[in-house]
């Protein structure tokens, strides 16, 4: 028979307002095995602590159970608490009296009711409960991250920085992202390429990065500490250590007619191509798509040329295998395409743009080399329509758009209507808002600068039709504040569009095991404490694929996944889940049923001697579990008939012992 | 009109309605997207906007409800699923419903014909504006 | 066919192919028939037997017999040969041990409705064109088969050797239209008052005498939960109509997958319960929501609980039986 | 003391500890109140509720039981809540071929986030179950009071 | 290939060349209309309001009829394809509106939506196929620039019409290249021509279907085609562009059937 010990918590008042703690206390000293019983004010505080082992001392307590907030909350605080004085921690179980309980409910009798059977559930479980030993688990010193935009570039400087190794793995031929992309940033104008290039630089030249371009994650096994991931290096058609980024080949392929996705397909490259001038690692890629070697067998002009002999048609794909203790997803992200917004004649009049269209209009780098064009004429633009929040904030319901506000919009769109009144000051820009939203450092302060200092018309209102007549945009809108509906004869129209998340994320968080919202981006470990953090150990998160940032939100939380990355690196052993399946080889049939719903593969079978009757020996085949790759959940317990599987921690019995504590009532 | 009276009419309405004003967000794009604004005295985000607060015998005197086109484009366009039309065919319908209030009596009726006037141009004004 | 069995029995013992035999050993009565391991060829000679009584699965007792020393001769009805399979998939028996010879069945004839028609005092039957002609020591007595075939065999759905080494007769085909899922839906049919009522009236004659576990070729658990003191669920004598309930929706559903629907379970139950029809109901479910799937026809498939589509019918769309 | 009773359920539920419990946590923090009827028990996954641990509720008096789980797709482990879902798929409809009424049983897919739908989900169940009544179709009368 | 075909009342008098040239054109294409044996006036105009019963009433005797002999239904006026879509999706989706309507109607089958509602348009898309179409054409119009004229009730509501992208449609202008001429897009195609107030305020509806015109002419367009009798009435009388001929698809595609 268990001593067991109950400690009810009020949480200050949180619990005691609504539940009888006293009562509580009360009613489950009389249950079997209680031979302490007692209620404190925080049980999660230092003294509630102290209380709690002092009580397993003078009491010879074997078991304890707290009732109080959530496990997810205290659990392991109380766990590590009772270890500390020589109690095994897994013969702490935690009644859930504060989520469960005191906040749901109003009625004071009925909330004490419920926490007394919650309490009982507990203390029937802490009966069988078993002193569990975790085991330990080596941690491979090296850091994968999934992406190559700033966010991947800041957490594997900041990684690499500590000493640890960090692979990066772009699925372009460059790292750089949209960043690269961008021409200037808010709110202080300065050049992207700027401040973006020198870090891809570093990145470059650490020793402890490896870069993996044009390289995608085909699959991750293992758990955190180690990762097994296989990465699949797309062909090139281009080796990389022979290629010196003359750029020769892009200049000579007769393959001209490429569209030109860095530039947003505004212009084209060639078949052979190196997306931009400050590209890292600067080595070419051929576009198998368009390529007429590849296609033909006819042409070879790269070949040719090639100085370096880089260039090999019979490159294929590659499949790399790497271990890792720690996966970061900064996936990043798309904006969404406005092709289901035609009302604003995105896919039939080539003046009316998205923004990121008209960074690469605006960028010293892009198709225009910085000077502002409409795209189908290539004459100045005099008259210029932002409309604000083309898919996002949309009803759940709206098929076409996002739930979400995208965040960045309102302060890029006031970038650009600034940069546009700057250098062109004979322009008039329209921006149509639903709101402005500023929240940011000097951020509504440069807002503002673009309505007073630079004369931008902002207008709350929305735009309701763009119709393209005699080479104008005509331009329908309303007016709220003045309650007009206006007509503006525009010369473009730039569409702020929702961010979406990047299309591989959502197969990339399955390989992971990481959760996502319904939007799909990763969902964090806690929205408030463990932003950076997976609720899957091992897999942190950076940058947009969590949702909507800005470049500085980006890199601060780049840095945070970093450190959290380093203080897993850190660790030589990491402690596993002593909550992990065993089979009862007595029991088992070795059927393989458990072995066929085990996600990963920690289940094996051997032929064991077993002791028949009349002195025989039986040969029975028999599972056994890796306790290092077993993850707890489960499954292969509900799949084995005879019952031999079963979960330490959740075994059938403790279930179902809470399960008749709780239909006893 | 007592306050309960009211009540009870704009609970009429958006039971005919059947979507929920709240949803609306304000951001003007039916109002900027209506073909009939230049005929209208309210315009579509203000009925959603006067059903919200109340003040639907405002919106019931109005000529503006007559004017609507009803060409969906508004709840084609609108982002929050408002579907400002139907309201309007909610007080359309509200006020056809009170005795004497149809808009279009029969008798008026010839006057407007030519001979190449399709049938539904009429059918539909009877369905829409009469009882 | 007896004889022929017979004769390949003593070559295959009498070459060393084989040290045993698992057959049909006569009991009492002809229609009396039990499994039996003959270990010599006076054994054979004496008392091995196969008739149109001989409907017992013997496959099941390869589990142990398959673990012992030397290679054992079994001889396997089409519907046994699933059951074969299942537990060749599972692991259960070991196949190089086996030496399987398929034999040909066109239904087993029952011997309560033969007794129920007036037959009694049976020393010898036979078919021929769908007819019975049955020895009794009153004379021979002719009967039309599917008015005394056991009921699984008048619903069989394969008569297609899945497994063997040796056939003797025709490998046979699977049956299409063996209408095997009528009671089923006849039961989804009515209302769920009805179908309580239908299962109570079944189940609570169940005195957990544990035959159809004990027989199933699928329950070969080193030790069955409900024996299991440690699993929280073992029980003793029936007391409870929960009792039946529990164990019987717990054993079908440990089966549900691997249950090849050879209707042993229901063949030997004493209370005549008809527990076919629960393994029967996963089984439509199965095919139903997950497709076709028979267990036992290939030792390769996985089987329907050990896989997932992404789109799988969610439970509260499964709908259960229509009204 | 008492005059006439009224009924009110037992309500198990089986909350996988990723999802469903999070989602459970959530709707107390945001104070999304559902009936005092329903008691959780933390699972690790919804795959490791075993159909035993459903048949026992209700042999003890359980009027319901509801089993929540990560959406498909966003099973902490992969693919438990996928083995689950058939499980649960075949045993209902079991259940609902012997006679058993098929509402006692549901299951419902409830992320971290969504505490309001966890709140709604039990308040929809235990109206459901109230006005189904008392469970005796599977209780077993000795384990009763 | 049978349907049902519902025609409509403004198809059997004013808007008769909208019929006539589809039923020629259908037979050229070997699809049978087969007029429904009673039909009644589908009220012309979608009624919104959700406690509306009785005005839904024609349209799902129609759509009732339609699933009693076992075919699908065709519309081929606008505002009938329009008004009896939306009905159907009430009735496949409003529980309330389908038990309100099943118990006035006292139908021998209650009608639960089950009939599927084609524009004569679909069924040249996605049943004949345009590429067959294509090859059915004797007579193309080759070298004519022709602006399709959606309007409102083809495209919307979206969710429940589903014929199209409502910003971006494509239908009319793959026809228009099946029977051998040019579309013209242009983007007032889809945006209202003020047809429901033609009687009430003819200024309205002469802006406005001025301003479709005025667009479609600047792109260029010769003729434009439409799929509703009040749409082309409008257009033609209000539309201030006697150089630009409102004719209906189907007139179009007789021609280019030769079977004019």
């Amino acid at each position: 028979m268990q001593r067991i010990g109950v400690f009810i918590c009020h949480c200050g008042t949180n619990i005691a307002a609504t539940v009888d703690v006293k009562a509580v206390a009360e009613a489950l000293s009389h249950e079997p095995g209680v031979v302490f019983s007692t209620d404190y004010q925080y049980m999660c505080s230092e003294s509630g602590q102290t209380l709690m082992r002092e009580a397993i001392r003078e009491h010879k307590l074997t078991g304890v159970v707290v009732c109080s907030c959530s496990p997810r909350m205290h659990e392991a605080t109380f766990r590590k608490a009772a270890e500390k004085e020589g109690l095994n921690p897994y013969m702490v179980e935690i009644a859930n009296i504060r989520e469960q309980v005191s906040w749901i409910h109003k009625d004071m009798k009925e909330a004490t009711e419920k926490a007394v059977i919650l309490g009982r559930a507990a203390i029937a479980k802490v009966h069988l409960n078993k002193p569990l030993k975790a085991g330990e688990s080596p941690v491979t010193k090296r850091a994968l991250v999934i992406g190559g935009g700033i966010a991947g570039i800041q957490t594997a400087l900041d990684i690499a920085e500590a000493g640890f190794e960090v692979d990066i793995v772009e699925k372009e031929p460059t790292i750089g992202g949209k960043m690269a992309q961008i021409d200037k940033t808010f709110p202080t104008l300065d050049c992207a390429a700027y401040i973006l290039t020198p870090k891809m630089v570093d990145v470059a030249q650490n020793e402890k990065i490896k870069i993996f371009s044009y390289s995608e994650v085909e699959a991750v096994k293992g758990f955190v500490g180690n990762f097994k991931v296989s990465i699949r290096k797309k062909a090139r058609y281009v080796i990389e250590d022979k290629c010196t980024g003359c750029g020769l080949c892009t200049e000579k392929c007769p393959q001209k007619k490429v569209p030109n996705p860095f530039n947003m397909n505004l212009d084209t490259r060639r078949a052979i191509y190196i997306p931009f001038a400050q590209a890292v690692p600067k080595v070419a890629a051929i576009d198998a798509d368009y390529c007429t070697m590849l296609k033909t067998g006819k042409c070879g002009v790269c070949s040719k040329i090639c100085a370096a002999g880089a260039i090999d048609y019979q490159q294929k794909d590659e499949i790399v295998e790497r271990e890792y203790g720690a996966i970061v997803a900064a996936t990043g992200f798309n904006p969404l395409k406005p092709d289901k917004y035609n009302e604003y004649g995105y896919s039939t009049c080539p003046d009316v743009v998205t923004s990121l269209e008209l960074e690469r209009l605006m960028n010293a780098a892009g198709p225009t080399a910085g000077t502002l064009l409409r795209p189908s004429d290539k004459t100045h633009p005099h008259t210029l329509v932002f409309v604000q929040c083309v898919g996002s904030r949309c009803d759940a319901e709206n098929e076409k758009g996002k739930p979400y506000c995208s965040k960045i919009c309102c302060m890029y769109t006031a970038k650009h209507a600034m940069l546009i009144r700057e250098k062109y000051p004979d322009t008039e820009v329209y921006v149509f808002y639903i709101d402005v939203r500023t929240p940011g450092k000097n951020f509504d302060e440069f807002y503002r600068r673009a309505v007073e200092q630079y004369g931008v018309h902002y207008i709350k209102g929305q735009v309701g039709k763009v119709v393209e007549e005699n080479g104008k945009l005509k331009v329908q809108a309303s007016d709220l504040l003045s309650g007009e509906q206006l007509h503006i004869d525009a010369d473009m129209v730039v569409l702020a569009t929702a961010v979406e998340p990047d299309k591989s994320a959502r197969g990339i968080a399955t390989m992971l095991t990481a959760s996502m919202d319904t939007n799909d981006f990763f969902t964090e470990a806690h929205a408030k404490l463990r932003p950076v953090e997976s609720p899957t150990a091992g897999i942190f998160l950076s940058g947009v694929c969590q949702g909507p940032k800005d470049i500085p939100e980006t890199v601060s939380q780049a840095s945070a996944a970093a450190a959290k990355v380093i203080g897993l690196l850190a660790k030589d052993k990491l402690t596993c889940n002593p909550c992990v399946a065993n089979s009862d080889e007595m029991l088992c049939n070795g059927c393989s049923s458990c072995e066929k719903v085990c996600p990963y593969g920690a289940i094996t079978y051997s032929d064991k001697e077993f002791r028949g009757p009349n002195r025989t020996t039986l040969i029975r085949r028999v599972a056994s579990v890796n306790e290092a790759v077993c993850q707890g959940c489960g499954a292969c317990t509900v799949a084995c008939p005879s019952g031999a599987m079963d979960l330490k921690g959740f075994s059938n019995r403790q279930i179902m012992a809470e399960v008749d504590a709780i239909c006893k009532m | 009109m007592s306050h309960n009276k009211n009540a009870a009419k704009v609970e009429q309405i958006l039971r005919s309605y059947g979507v929920d004003v709240r949803k609306c967000m304000r951001c003007g794009k039916c109002t900027a997207t209506c073909p009939a604004f230049d005929a209208m005295e309210y315009h579509p985000h203000q009925f959603i906007y006067m059903v919200e607060r109340g003040e639907v015998d405002k919106l019931a005197a109005s000529p503006s409800i007559w004017h609507c086109l009803s060409c969906f484009a508004c709840m084609e366009r609108c982002p929050r699923q408002v579907e400002p039309a139907k309201l309007i065919e909610a007080v359309r319908v509200a006020v056809v419903r009170e005795k004497g209030q149809n808009h279009l009596k029969p008798e008026d009726v010839p006057a407007l014909l030519d001979e190449d006037l399709p049938q539904q141009a009429i059918t539909s004004a009877f369905r829409k504006y009469s009882k | 066919m007896q004889k022929m069995m017979e004769k390949r029995a003593l070559e295959l013992l009498g070459d060393g192919t084989v040290n045993r035999v698992l057959g049909w050993s006569a009991g009492d009565f002809i229609y009396d028939v039990t499994p039996a391991v003959f270990k010599t060829a006076e054994e054979v000679q004496d008392k091995f037997l196969y008739n149109d009584f001989c409907g017992a699965n013997l496959s099941k007792y390869l589990v142990k017999e398959s673990r012992k020393e030397g290679k054992i001769l079994v001889f396997l009805k089409p519907c046994d040969t699933y059951s074969f399979n299942q537990l060749i998939a599972e692991h259960r028996i070991i196949r190089e041990n086996i030496y399987a010879i398929g034999v040909e069945c066109f239904g087993k004839a029952d011997e309560e409705k033969l007794r129920a028609k007036g037959i009694t005092g049976i020393t010898g039957i036979e078919m021929k064109d769908g007819t019975y002609t049955v020895h009794t020591v009153y004379g021979d007595e002719t009967v039309k088969a599917y008015e005394v075939m056991a009921d699984r065999c008048l619903s069989c759905k394969s008569k297609k050797h899945v497994a063997y080494d040796e056939l003797l007769g025709s490998e046979g085909e699977v049956v299409e239209d063996c209408n095997r899922f009528d009671m089923v839906e006849k039961l989804e049919a009515m209302t769920p008052d009805e179908r309580y009522e239908f299962w109570r009236g079944e189940l609570s004659r169940c005195i957990r005498c544990n035959a159809c576990r004990n027989i199933c070729p699928a329950c070969t658990c080193e030790q069955c939960v409900f024996d299991n003191p440690n699993s929280g669920v073992s029980q003793k004598a029936a007391v409870n109509s929960f009792e039946e309930n529990m164990f019987h929706i717990i054993r079908a559903f440990h089966v549900a997958g691997r249950c090849t629907d050879c209707g042993e379970c229901s063949r030997v139950c004493p209370q005549h319960i008809p527990l076919h029809l629960l393994n029967r109901k996963f089984i439509k479910d199965v095919n139903t929501f997950y497709g076709e799937y028979q267990a036992g026809e290939n030792p390769e498939a996985k089987p329907p609980l050990g896989k997932y589509e992404k789109n799988d019918i969610e439970p509260g769309e499964a709908g259960g039986a229509k009204a | 003391m008492q005059d006439v009773k009224e009924f009110r359920p037992k309500i198990v539920a089986f909350c996988c500890n990723w999802c469903s419990y999070a989602g459970a946590d959530l709707a107390g923090s945001a104070r999304l109140s559902y009936p005092a009827d329903v008691k959780i028990i933390r699972v690790p996954c919804s795959c490791r509720v075993n159909p035993m641990f459903i048949l026992r509720a209700f042999q003890r008096g359980a009027d319901g039981v509801i089993m929540a789980g990560c959406h498909p797709g966003d099973c902490h482990y992969t693919s438990g809540n996928y083995f689950a879902r058939r499980r649960m798929t075949l045993l209902f409809s079991m259940l609902d071929y012997l006679g058993i009424e098929r509402e006692r049983t549901r299951v419902e897919w409830i992320s971290a986030a969504e505490g309001a739908k966890f709140s709604k989900t039990m308040n929809e169940f235990v109206d459901t179950i109230t006005a189904l009544g008392e469970n005796k179709r599977l209780e077993d009368l000795r384990c009763k009071k | 290939m049978k349907f049902s075909y519902y025609p409509g009342c403004t198809l059997k008098t004013k808007g008769k060349d909208l019929d006539t040239y589809a039923r020629a054109s259908a037979e050229a294409l070997g699809v049978e209309l087969a007029e429904l044996p009673e039909w009644q006036c589908c009220g012309a105009v979608y009624p919104m309001a959700k406690d509306e019963i009785a005005t839904k009433l024609s349209a799902v005797r129609a759509l009732a009829n339609a699933r009693d002999l076992d075919t699908e239904l065709v519309t081929l006026c606008s505002a009938c394809h329009n008004v009896i879509k939306q009905v159907n999706n009430d009735m496949k989706t409003d529980a309330d509106i389908v038990l309100r309507v099943n118990n006035y109607l006292k139908l021998d089958t209650p009608y639960n939506g089950e009939t599927n509602v084609l524009h004569f348009l679909e069924v040249l898309r996605d049943r004949v196929g345009f590429d067959e179409l294509k090859k059915k054409v004797v007579n193309p119009l080759t070298g004519r620039k022709i602006a399709a004229y959606y309007g409102c009730l083809l495209l919307r509501p979206s969710k429940v019409m589903a014929m199209d992208d409502p910003e971006n449609p494509t239908i009319l202008e793959d026809f228009i290249r099946a029977i051998g001429a040019e579309p013209v897009i242009y983007a007032m195609r889809n945006e209202c021509c003020g047809g429901y107030v033609t009687i009430e305020n003819p200024g309205e509806a002469k802006r406005r279907s001025n301003a479709v015109l005025d667009n479609a002419a600047s792109k260029g367009a010769d003729t434009v085609v439409t799929a509703c009798p009040l749409c082309l009435y409008n257009l033609k009388k209000n539309g201030g562009h006697d150089d630009l001929p409102v004719v209906y698809f189907t007139e179009l595609l007789a021609e280019a059937l030769g079977v004019k």
